[in-house]
């Protein structure tokens, strides 16, 4: 069984590479076989709203969860179901966000990817993109203030977030505040439909830490190895105070935008190229290769991780949806400043 | 033929380029790949280079409209959904909405933003945000709830020499269908008596019209005549209609989508009540979304706006009062 | 010993960086300058490392704040100018507001917002922006108009679990005095009668508070005895004193400083019509700001927003119907 | 006399740099004055609000309004009386906005440094920092759309302003679209009272074009030569169709961040560098060792400026406030749209 929250702390110190590969594997063999799951509930009508995969992008995100530790701040983005497995999320979490069930996290309040638990350092995104990573600055100052030190945060965002001036402005304050934060960016070539020739015009997206006086590094994000390596390189130096930095992969998304979109954009040469290549597939020949595994093994792993998805999945549809009319409706933590709704008739004027 | 609301959407600037070359579109995924709805299919084919793809940065999405306005073109900006126009708030409110009453020099920006709950879009793309805009000076702000509004309000948005914050709505999208396009339309700023009635009156606008005819439908079985009357136009706001219709029924239930404090039910309701208090028989009544972010999960949306269930409940009691 | 608005809100937060350690300030030149008005006058001196130069970026400077009240500190955010805050915009109606009901953790941050009408100060120095605030869910919109209540009010929002909107009148910085600082207060979410009457009831808040007395004052040489009921939170709104007022006196007008589509006086009047209506001897009135941005000449700017002479007229033709 | 739009066409040509130094040494000189009589207008109490001005940065400003033609555009910022009196703006425009004249271009609407002519290429600049160069890329983007070419389009502002998101937005707009735009950052060492380290923490600010795939450069901003020839040869280049630049100048503000501000946390050691050098008596002396004008001339000058300044500034005084009773009270171009306001008391509710 793969490892979550409670039992991540005892084997989040382990080193060695072999180890670490073997982990980060199974976390992104475990993301692409929910993300699947997801895939094909959405196909049958069993998801409400969109379904956004990591695919193709499981090496870079496993990266970032494994690089953190208990007490550090992560602010995923649509793409880091491998991520926030390795982070410590719950599968269960993720499953019951997207079914909506009473007892996730967001209570059915929020949907797929939006979801988190702030007090454990796992942010909850907003869909508007940028705005997380000065959320995560404020995270980090906080710590500062209160002598909390050694912790790092990680924000996740994908080339075409580079655009919003949110992001600037998150940058330039980190940079300024010498806060330890590493900002990565997935560059999948594509925002939605947009190539980067309409989203950026900079000869590599790297070229813009040089703006915030930040360090900055570059990696391929097909390659598991170079990601275990670059990411956990970054995030040690930002917990060793060198400031905040930025990692830029390259990689190609393997899917969709969402679930609803077949990504006919994406032209053939990307697709066959370097960049097309599946990280899973990526890693398993890396595992292989170095004997650490052999494929029944990875049959087996497969199959353990399809039973765990399988199981959670079952559990929660027989899991309560939210009620409306037992439901807690109020935005403010303060009862008493919560003006009340008249029952029967949704908000009608309040007195 | 039969032709959906978005599809109404999609002709009106198809047929507003075609028209006028001043105008041209600019939004994200708006070009090769036709909008996220699809709003603009085909349309950077049909007309080259003059509907382009932006980056994730509405802020210089609406700051650029605004210079091409200067320069007396026409440009139509697409926001991926009506809640990102957050982010270029202050370019709409402060840069658009300002021009004209600074300057001398008219701003006629189109901001398209697909409004409104539809099920499992959550808090950030469910928001309807004519409220916000409304209240700022300098902004027509329009909520088309037909097809043939939709396109007629559409290319008359284009034509009219101001800014237009042009709210449509995506629960409409697709399942409000019409048999043609319109050849001719009220003007931008008279509002429409969908349904008329002798007993009560329902005003509202966009996905709420159709709700509310619902209960117009339901309450005849129950003896009642409810007249119901579409704004259209959210600012400015018809209040002729509003109060010729009050002065034929004497009761009036005030009904949006969007959030409890504030917005068109607040200022239809206190407008009647300062400038038609007698023609009231009964207490004006409101009914709002709840005073929450709009949830993700079905049922739990289902509550949080407006629907016929909410709406009849809260009409019967008004036609008991 | 006499002290001023802005001094009470100096002292405020002297008073809240002394009582808890968790508050910090952060903002545009708010440390060793001491903020654009010198509300946080020595404070970064007085407590070194609480008070923090924020670069121009309001956007970030309030995902910050709401990142540090995720960590459990208590972040009081200063826009240099109520207006500025457009650009914060997204970061305080989609992030700080939503938080609590996404998550269920409280997002403690107070946002202070140097608001509304001072002559010359023009259309980007001016706003007041309680209207765009109030509207979303999951924010508290506090408009102290007294001395008293600018120093309890700012302690009493930094207490709050919930964002606090906090929007303090520039009109009344200098010119408004009371002799010390309270020691207790009404708390947030209860209105003050400012000042009892039977004829005629002024609901209002901020600096219109003073403009209302004064019209108070003057009309009371004419007979009549006008009650002024000062809101102090728009939202929440405290309906039952405004009811309770509109009972003794049959007559309501309503008068804010911001424009005229949407926003607390429409709120007010329509809560009045639909839950008070039995209440009203007369159509309840609203005076607002005209419907343009707010002009820099003095003559315009007088004329623009409601002042006592305004609001006088208004009264008397409301007692005479 | 100094020119003024109308004539300014004949002499724009102007090439030699004996030529140019004498015109921008001029329209330096009328800024300079004209300031100086806004200050003493404002401790008289016979300002409105704020005054802010551009001492210090003459050199820079009017090196931009030099290397702009007719037909360009231009949006200047707080402290830009000498670019815009280069670009054409005439002296009586700033004075009518300062002074509140109905006959000025805002009519009273607007105040102070918030004026401009949009049909002239002269945007009013809204209070919003960065917000205006997003509406350069759009006119300059409309000419492209038109066939007109040749066009530039400069975007001025504080290196505060580079903080802004919609500075970031702007840059990588225009870098994106190939716009003729020229971005010129004043680095004056504050915003406000904010010192640089509080700002920026990127070596150099010119350092932010790369993130931008924009080409750069720094001048000097107290040598009005180096920055007739650095800004000159940035103008050309964007108009030659080289694509979007950025400009830093380094100087220092010699005045408050306004009238009202005594500037007190200005350090010396900056005051007393290279960079607190006053960029006009810099120009005065390059002016005397080329021999190009002698002490005389310069004092006749001055004396035109005090001259030209006192009649506009007379002129202005004898001129019409706005009369908020026959005053047209409407935010829409289109009259049917309004909502009529009652007469009497501004504001109330409408029918
Ligand atoms: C401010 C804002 N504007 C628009 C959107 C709509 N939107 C959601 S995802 C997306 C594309 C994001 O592209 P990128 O950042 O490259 O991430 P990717 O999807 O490629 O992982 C867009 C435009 C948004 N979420 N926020
Ligand atoms: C978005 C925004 N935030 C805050 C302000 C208030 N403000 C006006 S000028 C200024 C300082 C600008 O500094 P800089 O850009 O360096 O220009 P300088 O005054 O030094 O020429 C500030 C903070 C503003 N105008 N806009
Ligand atoms: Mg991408
Ligand atoms: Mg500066």
């Amino acid at each position: 069984m793969v490892q979550t929250m409670t039992d991540r702390e005892a084997t989040s110190g382990a080193s060695s590479l072999r180890e670490l590969s073997l982990k980060a594997y199974r976390f992104m063999l475990l993301a692409r076989v929910i993300d699947d799951k997801f895939a094909s509930l959405y196909r049958a009508g069993k998801i409400h709203g969109g379904v956004f995969l990591g695919r193709g992008q499981e090496a870079l995100s496993v990266s970032i969860g494994l690089a953190l530790r208990e007490g550090d701040v992560f602010a995923p983005l649509i793409r880091d179901q491998a991520g926030r497995l390795a982070f410590g999320e719950p599968l269960i979490d993720a499953v019951r966000t997207y079914l909506g069930s009473e007892l996730g996290p967001m209570r059915g309040r929020d949907g797929n990817v939006h979801r988190g638990d702030p007090q454990k350092g796992l942010l909850p995104m907003i869909s508007h993109l940028g705005a997380m990573i000065s959320v995560v600055n404020g995270a980090l100052f906080a710590r500062r203030m209160k002598g909390i030190t050694g912790t790092v945060g990680v924000a996740c965002l994908g080339e075409g977030a580079t655009s919003t001036g949110a992001f600037h402005e998150a940058l330039n304050q980190a940079a300024i505040e010498k806060l330890p934060l590493v900002v990565v960016v997935a560059n999948n070539q594509y925002a939605y439909s947009t190539p980067n020739d309409r989203q950026f015009a900079c000869a590599a997206l790297t070229d813009k830490a040089v703006g915030y006086g930040m360090q900055s590094c570059s990696v391929d994000g097909t390659d598991l190895r170079a990601c275990l390596d670059v990411v956990g390189e970054a995030v040690e130096q930002a917990r060793a105070g060198g400031g905040p930095r930025l990692v830029v992969a390259t990689l190609l998304r393997l899917c969709g935008h969402g679930e609803h979109d077949d990504a006919g954009y994406i032209v053939p040469e990307l697709k066959n190229s370097h960049l097309g290549r599946d990280c899973l597939k990526v890693a398993e020949e890396f595992l292989l290769r170095e004997k650490w595994a052999d494929n029944d093994t990875l049959a087996q792993w497969r199959s353990e991780a399809v039973q765990q998805v399988e199981t959670t999945v079952a559990t929660v549809q027989r899991e309560p949806s939210p009620d409306p009319f037992n439901h807690e409706w109020r935005a403010l933590s303060t009862a008493a400043f919560v003006e009340t709704h008249d029952a029967e008739s949704p908000g009608p004027v309040e007195i | 033929m039969s032709i959906t609301y978005l599809e109404a959407i999609r002709e009106a600037q198809a047929r507003a380029l075609a028209d006028d070359p001043r105008v041209f579109i600019y939004g994200q995924d708006v070009g090769a790949f036709g909008g996220a709805f699809k709003a603009t299919k085909n349309l950077a084919k049909e007309y080259p280079g003059r509907v382009l793809d932006a980056p994730i940065s509405e802020d210089a999405i609406t700051g650029l409209a605004v210079g091409a306005a200067i320069e007396g073109l026409r440009p139509i900006i697409e926001m991926q959904f009506a809640d990102f126009s957050t982010v270029a708030f202050n370019q709409i409110v402060n840069q658009a909405a300002t021009l004209f009453w600074r300057t001398n020099v008219p701003c006629p920006v189109t901001v398209r933003l697909p409004c409104g709950g539809t099920s499992g879009s959550g808090p950030f793309h469910s928001q309807t945000m004519e409220t916000i805009y409304a209240h700022y000076p300098g902004l027509v702000v329009l909520t088309p709830a037909t097809v043939e509004d939709a396109y007629s309000m559409l290319l008359e948005a284009v034509a009219i020499d101001d800014p237009v914050i042009f709210c449509e709505h995506k629960f409409l999208y697709y399942h409000l269908k019409a048999e043609k396009l319109p050849t001719e339309a009220l003007p931008v700023g008279k509002a429409r008596v969908a349904r008329e009635g002798r007993d009560m009156t329902i005003v509202t606008y966009s996905a709420m019209v159709h709700e509310s005819l619902a209960v117009a439908d339901e309450l005849k079985t129950e003896g009642w005549e409810i007249e119901v009357v579409d704004l259209r136009s959210v600012k400015p706001l018809d209040t002729d209609t509003i109060m010729a219709s009050v002065a034929r029924t004497g009761r009036l239930l005030c009904v949006g989508e969007s959030w409890p404090w504030g917005g068109v039910t607040a200022e239809v309701v206190s407008r009647v009540a300062s400038e038609g208090f007698g023609l009231l028989d009964a207490p004006p009544q409101r009914l709002n979304a709840k005073d929450t972010p709009v949830p993700y999960h079905p049922n739990l949306w289902a509550a949080h706006r407006p629907t016929a269930r909410s709406i009849a409940a809260a009409a019967r009691k008004l036609l008991r009062t």
